[in-house]
């Protein structure tokens, strides 16, 4: 069979599988590649593999229930998706979140973006061949951990939020902690620049591949640094403030590039504003209580409740339907990881398959997030 | 822009169309069957430049679908949601507008995966998170699967 | 003496290597089921057949890196006696690396080292 | 199975070997030693776990300490699958796929309560898996939703005592 000579001069496609397993599709993305030679001619993802039913799972939930299924979606900002479905629930039941709750709810918020942001830088040197920014990373995002534990509990899935504001106060010294951490980070932050953002073959590998127009990244309905990075201003804690953002002033990153570099760019800058969030709210957080007051069966009245954050990813948006029982009649999660997929066969096409690796990088995808 | 003008505006294109009162945003519900003239309405004309379309979901509410579109102008930054009306349960379908935003063709394909609607004039309508022959529609109220547990 | 050497050094390997291999063959429990001979892609099967048209820039590629893997063997053997040999070996060097030179220029010059 | 205890003396009566005296024991310890200190997992994480399991893998938890460093991308070099994180329908035959093309000897470690049972998503879920041990067998089970990287180091020693025991000359003292 080997020689035969129709079977050789056969002008097929050569299709090759960047599956489910596949160490840098972070997670279980799979995306079917069509070739020629090394650039990637077509490239359609295929999901599905982890996808759990959450929202089937949410409309046999209470409020109280359905948040902490949200940290299992985009576990890298658990605690702010845990912020976004609180928030909706927070709406329909028109409660009051005291003050103190808001503040520390924004600070753990932060702190879970620079977590988030570490993990993904350190992941980006994986993808494009570095190994030791993923220990640099991990450095950083054990010591948010600790912090995290200390208060909450849990290291990665903190489960700290309630509807109307905190399940419980946050530890003694959780706010000495968090200044030492955003004094250490800000002061490692350079070895950032120095090891991945300096690198001349990471800069040759980023600068140019996977360029995204503006109109493109409106169309496909990006959010996040990936949209902020093709120049759209789309930051929610900018246009439609939430929790204590409204008393915090930090910049929001936009940059022209539009293309992996700009992105990786977007967010380094991002984790350098989110320093200054946390020193802002640090030492000013009220005292007093940290829930406002609710009913132990919570029961929204009959109508659509909608909320949105931003995530480490983008714009993660909430709509609760409710019938007026215990438990939402419907729940839909606007994932930003699926909208930010959609663009990635647009952008690769034309790529090589190396390309394709650091655009995938960039988009910092969290696949539970796509397939909820 | 604020919400009057907003409203009288979309009233000049679609007549039809009812406005709730009380929700977030403005609600806007129509039937399915004059969606997509009015959607590229509200895309193109330049005083509203809806240009990003946040989410497109569907709700099943038992005797009829509704499919809610969620759109935002980036310029004008005023929003919108549109809810259409399909009325027929067993073969609920209605247009796509992925040829006017280019999310829908992910967002569509996962209400057809969940929920069964169809889309005439999508490019591409596959199940997206599921097997192709999974029996029936997950999301639907009247979903029985044996092997689902429930609490 | 040095043919004896020879045979050991024959020997020794071929009993590292078999030995290696027996060893393992003794030990290793294996199993074997339909998955396990399929090709790996990432747990899917593949799609397609890997027998097609390949662009032709792979071939020059590899041609021209056979090229100056010869030469380099032919490099070897001077530079082992390069004080024996003299002036005049080392002429001849000079000239034999002019010439590849000269056609990996050409190859350079015609694109076959454009990567695509 | 307490791990420092391992050089009291034997509490029980000592009854002789059921056969291979010195020799052969000696033999399956040294290469029960050999595996159990060089597992290789392999790079599979589906959702939340997996990054516990970087945890572990980073400089702070050193799963290196215990010779599970080099972390195979391909199920071919890989001795050790732990499957961290929900499997899925979908994602089912493909376990078992990446599970059967791996070289003998190979191991699982089911991290996480979405592996052992379903976890959060055992009720109401229409496609997820309530167990990975549906798809392949299962060594080491740890709890915890996601289990904390020192539980999984925890997971890692349980299963090298356990490949200690394992008998590659000498019979089994229990007809298996």
């Amino acid at each position: 069979m080997l020689l035969d000579q129709d079977h050789i001069t056969e002008d097929g496609e050569f299709i090759i599988n960047i599956g489910p397993q596949h160490p840098s599709t972070h997670g279980v993305l799979h995306l079917k590649v069509w070739l020629d030679g090394e650039t990637v001619k077509k490239c359609e993802p295929h999901l599905g593999y982890i996808h759990r039913s959450i929202e089937k799972m949410c409309e046999s939930l209470s409020y109280r229930q359905y948040i902490f299924t949200t940290s299992r979606m985009d576990y890298l900002s658990a605690h702010i998706n845990n912020q976004a479905c609180a928030l909706a629930v927070e709406q329909g039941l028109q409660v009051e979140v005291p003050e103190r709750a808001k503040v520390i709810r924004t600070i753990l918020a932060e702190l879970t973006r620079l977590a988030s942001h570490a993990l993904w830088w350190g992941c980006m040197g994986l993808d494009l061949g570095a190994v030791t920014p993923f220990f640099y990373a991990f450095r950083e995002r054990e010591m948010i951990n600790d912090i995290m534990e200390e208060s909450c509990g849990a290291r990665l899935t903190q489960n700290f939020i309630v509807p109307g504001g905190l399940m419980m106060d946050v530890h003694p010294n959780f706010v000495q902690k968090t200044k030492e951490l955003v004094k250490l980070f800000r002061a490692n932050i350079h070895e950032y620049d120095e090891l991945l953002s300096g690198n001349v073959i990471f800069q040759q590998r980023t600068q140019g591949v996977g360029p995204l127009s503006k109109a493109d990244a409106i169309s496909f309905g990006t959010s996040g640094a990936v949209a902020r990075a093709s120049g759209v201003s789309c930051d929610v804690r900018k246009h439609y403030p939430y929790d204590a953002y409204d008393r915090v002033q930090f910049k929001e990153i936009i940059s022209e590039g539009g293309d992996s570099w700009a992105r990786y760019l977007v967010r380094i800058e991002e984790m350098k504003q989110s320093f200054d969030i946390i020193e802002q709210l640090i030492d000013s957080i009220p005292e007093g209580e940290i829930v406002g007051k609710t009913k132990a069966v919570i029961k929204l009245p009959k109508g659509e409740f909608y909320s949105r954050v931003e995530t480490a990813r983008g714009e993660l948006g909430v709509m609760l339907v409710s019938d007026g029982g215990s438990t939402p009649y419907r729940v839909k999660f606007r994932s930003p990881n699926f909208s930010n997929l959609s663009a990635l066969g647009h952008m690769v096409k034309g790529a090589k398959i190396g390309d394709l690796v650091a655009i995938m990088a960039t988009l910092d995808l969290v696949i539970p997030d796509v397939d909820r | 822009m604020e919400a009057e003008a907003l409203k009288q505006e979309i009233l000049s294109i679609e007549p039809s169309m009812v406005f709730e009162e009380g929700g977030q945003f403005i609600n806007g519900g129509i039937e399915s069957t004059v969606l997509s003239a009015l959607m590229k309405e509200l895309r193109d004309r330049p005083t509203l430049a809806f240009d990003y379309l946040v989410c497109l979901t569907c709700v099943d509410y038992k005797t009829h679908f509704t499919m809610f579109y969620q759109l935002r102008s980036l310029t004008h930054r005023h929003e919108l949601v549109i809810k259409a009306k399909i009325s027929n349960i067993e073969h609920p379908a209605i247009d796509s507008v992925t040829s006017l935003w280019r999310t829908a063709d992910f967002h569509e394909r996962e209400v057809f995966d969940l929920f069964g609607v169809k889309f005439y004039g999508h490019p591409d309508l596959r199940r997206i998170f599921l097997d192709e022959n999974w029996p029936g529609f997950p999301l639907r109220k009247n979903y029985e699967d044996a092997n689902m547990i429930e609490l | 003496m040095g043919s004896a050497a020879l045979i050991m050094l024959i020997i020794c390997g071929i009993a590292f290597a078999g030995g290696g291999i027996l060893l393992s063959k003794a030990l290793a429990k294996t199993s074997t089921n339909k998955a396990k001979g399929e090709a790996y892609e990432c747990g899917i099967p593949t799609t397609g057949t890997s027998w097609i048209q390949f662009n032709v820039g792979y071939y020059l590629f590899a041609l021209i890196f056979l090229v100056f893997d010869v030469e380099l063997v032919f490099l070897y053997p001077w530079a082992t006696a390069v004080k024996a040999s003299g002036l005049v070996a080392f002429i001849e060097i000079v000239v034999f690396m002019f010439i590849l030179f000269m056609g990996l220029l050409y190859a350079y010059r015609k694109g076959a080292l454009k990567w695509m | 199975m307490d791990v420092s205890k391992m050089g009291d003396p034997f509490p029980g009566t000592v009854d002789p070997t059921a056969d291979g005296g010195i020799l052969v024991t000696k033999l399956d310890d040294a290469i029960n030693w050999a595996r159990a200190n060089s597992l290789w997992p392999l790079v599979f994480g589906t959702s939340c776990c997996a990054i516990e399991m970087m945890s572990a893998a980073s400089a702070k938890h050193d799963w290196s300490r215990f010779g599970f460093e080099v972390a195979r991308a391909t199920p071919r070099q890989a001795d050790l699958i732990i499957v961290a994180g929900t499997i899925v329908m979908k994602m089912a035959p493909v376990l078992k796929r990446l599970y059967d093309q791996m070289a003998e000897p190979k191991y699982v470690i089911a991290m996480g309560a979405c592996t052992i049972s379903g976890g959060p998503f055992f009720y109401n879920t229409y496609s997820v898996v309530k167990g990975v041990d549906h798809v392949i067998p299962v060594d080491v089970y740890i709890p915890g939703c996601p289990p904390r990287p020192e539980a999984l180091l925890h997971a890692m020693i349980t299963l090298q005592e356990k490949m200690k025991q394992e008998h590659i000359f000498r019979k089994p003292l229990i007809k298996a």
